[in-house]
């Protein structure tokens, strides 16, 4: 399993494209003629040779069970793919006359639509890129509301379990953070949260169902509190999948969430993205959304953009991105939600949230669930390090579970658990692959506590063993050097 | 429910292992009153893959694609030819559902194409170091801002006026919460770029200057003088690439001695895609790298010695720093990334220079004749494959006019500049190797017609 | 030449490893006017990739492609909807470009697939086994025709009036060369088939009697008595299936007696393609095992003991028998197969059923619908998603005339039949799932208007 | 690297597939209802993970050298899968009226026209299925002229060293085959042919380039032999790769030649099939051509079947499939041969040659090539398991390859030589790779003289051993049936 880099058997000379003669003309480019760049080249046969191979280095969804908690790796369907590529979605340029791409701000604006009512809230801004982008569209939101009130605070409040995109995104947003504590049972502390509460607080970020895999019982009682001292709450959506059909945010007070259309409505990860992250507002911050964003008038569909929005868009924070968000996936999340339906979408949360409480209860025997007695999980089921034996990790149960032909959960998240392990095997999963993987788990679970020493080597059965992390650090090496030079410059 | 593999069965046998009576158990923490009994009102229940389909299809036919018509649109998003074997590769299931590579054992297909796309980007762009990609152009441009604040401490950066409008847009949006000083003007309609004035902007509170190359307008400048006027007073130069095709042809701004450059990938690999997703490409000088936002990827050693890579550095990222990270970005562009690599890959050196002749060629072809129809001046000295035409009218009124008769004229500046009247007349124009010598007379015989 | 890897360099390195001046030495052997000189004249040379494309896809464009209309033919190719996972896992390389899988520890992969493709086979059909494929229906028809005379040692096949012409015709053509005596006429438009007269005409003689189910008129006969009537006689009945999504509804003739049925499997997961490539299904009862033509896959083990897959009594076939084959066939239709079984996998029982169910319930109303238009009279009884019109005037010219309205009609009898005129007014329109009620609107105003 | 069949896995109440509700209507099955089938089905997401998995047990030209001789298993453009599934042919169907289905027509012509002046022959029937069905045509078109001019025959001649194919298609056609002999150095033994010629011999079918991997430097002169005895020749074109652009059969006496798609021009194997096998055809067989076929009237595009061809196509031998061919590989192929050029299909030829030579020359030291002294070889090296030490055969050395990461070559064929190893490069493949199989093959060579016992366990690195193939023809299980139904029929 060794594939060689490009640049260890590509030459610069060598191409995998045929192009017409390039016009003989006189150039014109202000005199800046570039010399070698070193860019290697390969044969068309050669290049697929090389990324089918990488590819096989990889785990993904359409190998086995991916039960990322809080990553919602969940069944991607061809079909999302053909639609996107359809050459009226895919072939579009993102300034063409809006007379020609009627069709395309349809899409847009029939996703919008969707989102709204599932979520329950006023209307939706679908430029954000990602869902760290859709907190940050939020806070600029809360932020844009605050300042036309002539209102500015200074601080966001996030609990102590929250993403690290949350604290981030406020402080990029020039807000202090400050942590909320969590209950013993893993949820909010809706008093210490009151406490809190006051003429400098902008808002609070919220996840729900939050990161130890609960639902916020108090969230309509906080979202209401939050109101009263003036702030807004903003509801971090990555766990949407659980409650889509069952629980309406905007019900429960929220003031802002994001949909991460990659998770809860699965389009592709890819390896890292592209994701999108679109975000729904209440009636309080509609006004604040970001420039660009579809208007039906009549039967023409509207972007509005910087062009148009003068008259009845003035309060909008600006734009976010170049162009609309992320056209190919608002295609696939809407070919995937139509596909479901309002009953198909039901039943998703429910059996997200069946399957966790399958996998949390046919395992707490062996493993500690830390807040398995604070009722029901939600979409994922969370358990802790406590009772392997002397020096066994979490990550050695993760990277045994390689071994075993699956991919790892979640580790070390959320940080209030210690050796967190958080399980999320989403609704696409059938009873057998959760079956197996209960025996998996079960089986690593009982040589942590027996102390296999075999264990820590694990995995032994993956394109690679453990790799040195620490080295990579140290001394980083981000990209390749011919030996030669590599040397010299040792 | 296609996508949904339980019976009902199964659920009751689930049911009663956890010793949960209904599904509703399962969701007694919801507050009665938010809990819905009952699937939401006003939505259609679920639809076959046909009917699916169909609808998509039916909306998707009621656009005119760009290979539907003569297209010269620019203006930040290029169209070019995707090799098939571009899009075959990254529908692999090993790729395209495949997560953030956090556990590098099970993914080191995607970790080696990452190095080797950060090679890519950086020897592209001219520079030491690239990171694994942002979202796009713009918000990378952004990045880049808040980039240059950190290290130098200081907090104006001046804005080309030939900088995408919307990049400018974003970081305007941005600016507001982060206390930035953005300075920025709307470009003249001119065949010179305002690189003088850029440096003549250049105080001791200047954290960078940001400036497009190949510009908005499409005019080449070399940036030398600029990015030595701007490290002479400790600011740097940050210098943004909207058209990565363009550098198989012209010296990269590293080379210039940028030393953050940002750029949109979606040129390599990506496609129009309306707008998204794109492919944010950002590479900076090696001194620079642990203030660089954004995933990095590393090689390193396995257990056996054997050679791996991991992502790297990521004590500057939101999941281990918080609110002390570089970037609040999670999610990147993994799949676009991959995309590019492999079509430059397919390219190679080679490859990507005939491209880049093959752009230019016709884009100098296009110019000439453009500028022969009666009412249209060529603007540009210097371009690549994009180039400003001044015409005797609003330019707004004359793409729509055109996209009427099903022409795709190129995008006007009275779109990108709406607050300044003063470029409404100039439409830019772009020729790439998908424009064949009858979309060009099309197009001139088109103009000729509107402006008679 | 983006397909050729060879440098220039590479290949005056390898020459001389040969110990040749130049490649024309590698071609001495070829006879000095036999040698082209250079490259052939009259052709044009290379083109990129997206010349070639452009091309394709204008010649693609002068078609009515069946999506693009209401569309209703059938009449041995029918349209149904694949999903896209299909296509999606077909198109992995390690399926697509992999060879006939003869080397089993590097093919299980698609070994196990013609072992899974098998088993569905001939439980669809409701026969003991089944082979790994035919080229299409009608070669796979003709094969058992062949198949019959090597069991029963007769040669006089009775092929229905029911039975496809263009598999008649494929028949004809073998049998002058084999002699065969193939019996057959063409069919009347009647609602009852030919199940009794063609019970009539067996004979001692008589190696087997082909019967098509539904028929090419769409009529559905049991085949029992026919059965019984055959191996009373000592002759095989060989059915035939055109429209395996059929068979998710109807009894399989393997159930009421056949012996081999075979069957075109395009209809499951292939698609139209304008005729090719299909899908030859085949299967036969245990004891006729080693008399069957084509590829066989098998279970065994391997040297560890493990349970693996590999082709099977290969003694029958011609890479290894030559000249005493059961036939000549050796490439058949493996990705088809493929195709047709992950297609298969995804309906399984459950889909296939509502699947036929769809179908059937849109034919009787698209049916009752058309008969009510005056000069149109419905032939069938029984159906399942196809049946004949009986028109007032020839169908070839209906057809013709709705097609240039854009209509799709169906398959005129006398395309069929050029030799029948007693047939001429006979309009085969096949119903599936794809179509909708607004089409069967349209199709019944345009023939009203048409026979008015 | 187990995975389970989908009978083991799947249940005739899951289904990976949603339909809208069926009409209620009553039934018109003539009472023909079926009762329980057996089918098992699977969500989309098992569907997708059982042939993802499956896949990966599979070798493929994606993922290396492919080195089977005389199967040019040659670098498949992904191009031309696009191509084929354009709407505009890939759901057409092929009854469709003819003025609906132009482009398509014109597919068929165009690439017609790239045969026929490719080969320099008169014309080209485009039905056949495959090269076995191609050859079927071929003599069914010579049979067809012989009997047209009253002169039925009954003798077909063949080289000891065909395809097994071609005497099949001879027998099947109701000839009787003879060999004829070849020389020491692998040609057709000329003086042997001439000798047989006769008034019985109806047709001499020959592979050229040969089997042996060499050019048949005296087809002209055969040709004009049987000619001469009024007989016709057939030539085998599963070797074009080698010749073309080069060499054009048509000038050297050919009759008929079926053109194997599926290796010349590169449309996918596809695990085996669908192929491709149209047939050229001299100006003496081309009245007998089959139906349908298409011509050009005009600006017009015909389909001539039997509808249209009483007038003026009366010599046809009829239909050889119910409808026109295999379409979806006439669009790949036509894609890859206008991708090439005239240009480029030259160079193919002359670098598949090169490689071939590149390759036998490179390990001739190590390995016996017995033809090594008869010329240059074409696109093939053939090589022999002569002074392997004792016990060591062919197969060891195939299965040897496995484990170096390659596909086995060709073995045991053709026939005329002792354990034969015919390797096919291809000109898709770099002299990296070559250089790596050379390598690889140069290194088992020396096991297998060496007598190296580990070889004859070969292979070990593959997703199985070797597989028992005695067992699985004596006891044949070609369906799958439940475990106690199974063991109930012991």
């Amino acid at each position: 399993l060794e594939e060689a880099l490009i640049f260890e058997i590509g030459s610069t000379d060598t191409t995998g494209v045929d192009f017409a003669p390039a016009p003989k003309v006189a150039s014109r480019l202000g005199g800046l003629e570039r010399r070698a760049i070193g860019l290697p080249g390969l044969s068309e046969q050669e290049t697929v040779r090389h990324y089918t191979r990488l590819s096989r280095q990889n785990y993904a969804i359409d190998l086995g069970l991916f039960p990322l908690g809080s990553c919602t790796m969940k069944h991607n369907p061809r079909l999302n793919e053909k639609v996107a590529r359809m050459p009226g979605f895919a072939d579009l340029h993102p300034l063409s006359p809006q007379s020609t791409v009627q069709g395309a701000l349809a899409v847009i604006h029939e996703l919008a639509e969707w989102l709204v009512t599932l979520t329950g809230m006023h209307s939706v801004a679908m430029s954000p890129k990602a869902g760290a982008h859709g907190e940050l569209c939020g806070l600029l939101a809360i932020r844009a509301a605050l300042e036309a009130r002539g209102d500015a605070r200074s601080v966001v409040l996030v609990p102590e379990s929250a993403h690290g995109t949350n604290p981030a995104t406020a402080a990029f947003c020039g807000y202090k953070v400050e942590d909320i504590p969590a209950t013993p049972e893993g949820r909010v502390d809706l008093a210490a949260l009151t406490a809190r509460l006051g003429p400098d607080v902008a808002a609070v970020m919220i996840t729900n169902p939050n990161t130890c895999g609960l639902f916020e019982r108090d969230l309509k009682t906080i979202s209401d509190a939050v109101h009263a001292a003036g702030a807004f709450v903003y509801c971090d959506g990555a766990n949407f999948n659980a409650i889509v059909g069952r629980v309406r945010p905007g019900d429960l007070g929220v003031d802002a969430m994001h949909i991460n259309l990659h998770k809860t409505f699965s389009t592709p990860h890819g390896g890292g993205g592209p994701g999108s992250g679109p975000v729904v507002l209440s009636e309080a911050l509609a006004p604040y959304a970001p420039l660009p964003f579809v208007e039906k008038q009549g039967d023409t569909f509207v972007l509005i953009e910087e062009e148009s929005a003068q008259d009845h868009h003035a309060g909008t924070f600006g734009r976010m991105v170049a162009f609309h968000g992320q056209m190919g996936m608002f295609t696939r999340a809407l070919a995937y939600i139509m596909s479901h339906g309002a009953d198909g979408l039901r039943q998703v949360a429910e059996d997200a949230v069946l399957n966790a409480n399958y996998i949390l209860r046919s395992l707490d025997d062996v493993l500690d669930a830390p807040f398995g007695g604070s009722g029901p999980c939600m979409h994922e089921a969370l358990f802790s390090d406590k009772g392997l034996a002397e020096g066994f990790t979490t990550l050695d149960i993760a990277k045994g579970l390689i071994d075993e032909g699956f991919h790892p959960m979640t580790m070390y998240f959320p940080l209030v658990v210690h050796g967190a392990m958080l399980v999320e095997p989403t609704e696409t999963e059938s009873k057998a692959a959760l079956d197996q993987f209960i025996m998996a788990l079960r089986s690593l679970a009982q040589r942590a506590k027996a102390g296999d020493e075999a264990l820590k080597g694990a995995p032994y059965h993956a394109p690679r063993r453990r790799l040195d992390e620490t080295l990579a650090a140290r001394k980083p090496v981000l990209t390749w050097e011919a030996p030669a030079l590599a040397q010299a410059a040792e | 429910m296609r996508y949904l593999p339980l019976t009902d069965t199964d659920r009751q046998q689930m049911l009663s292992v956890i010793g949960a009576a209904s599904i509703d158990d399962l969701f007694v923490d919801v507050p009665a009153e938010a809990r819905l009994s009952a699937k939401i009102a006003g939505l259609p229940d679920h639809a076959s893959e046909l009917a699916v389909e169909r609808h998509m299809g039916k909306l998707a036919r009621q656009n005119l694609s760009a290979g539907e018509a003569p297209f010269f649109l620019g203006a930040g998003a290029y169209r070019h030819h995707v090799p098939a074997s571009v899009d075959h590769l990254i529908q692999r299931g090993e790729f395209l559902t495949a997560y953030t590579p956090y556990q590098p054992e099970i993914a080191q297909g995607t970790l080696q194409v990452l190095f080797e796309f950060q090679t890519q980007v950086a020897r592209l762009l001219g520079c030491d170091v690239a990171n694994a990609s942002m979202y796009d152009g713009s918000t990378a441009c952004w990045e880049a801002i808040g980039m240059a604040r950190r290290i130098t401490k200081r907090s104006k950066a001046i804005l080309s006026s030939g900088l995408h409008p919307h990049y400018v847009s974003v970081a305007n949006t941005m600016a507001k919460f982060t206390g930035d000083q953005l300075l920025h003007d709307a470009p003249t309609l001119s065949a010179a770029t305002d690189i003088e004035a850029l440096i003549a902007g250049i105080d001791k509170d200047t954290s960078c200057v940001v400036v497009q190359y190949p510009d908005i307008l499409g005019r080449i400048a070399d940036l030398t003088p600029l990015a030595e006027a701007a490290h002479a007073a400790g600011a740097l130069l940050v210098a943004v690439v909207t058209e990565p095709v363009a550098l198989g042809a012209l010296v990269p701004p590293g080379e210039m001695g940028a030393d953050i450059v940002v750029g949109e990938g979606q040129s390599i690999g990506v496609g129009l895609q309306f707008g998204g997703p794109y492919l944010g490409l950002f590479a900076c000088k090696q001194k620079y790298v642990r203030q660089m936002p954004g995933r990095l990827c590393g090689e390193t050693v396995d257990a056996a010695g054997k050679r791996g890579f991991v992502l790297t550095l990521s004590t500057r990222e939101q999941h281990i720093r918080r609110e002390k990270a570089t970037s609040n970005i999670c999610t990147n562009s993994g799949l676009c990334a991959l995309a590019f690599s492999i079509h430059m890959t397919l390219l190679g050196e080679k490859g990507l220079r005939e491209l880049a002749a093959l752009n230019h060629g016709l884009a100098v072809q296009a110019a000439d004749r453009l500028a022969q129809v009666p009412g249209v001046t060529l603007l540009n000295d210097s371009f690549f494959n994009e180039f400003t035409l001044v015409l005797t009218k609003d330019a707004r009124e004359v793409v729509r006019s055109l996209a009427d008769k099903g022409v795709l004229a190129g995008v006007s500046l009275g779109r990108l500049f709406p607050q300044h009247m003063s470029v409404g007349n100039g439409l830019v124009v772009a020729v790439t190797e998908t424009v064949i010598a009858e979309d060009i007379e099309t197009l001139a015989k088109a103009l000729e017609e509107e402006l008679a």
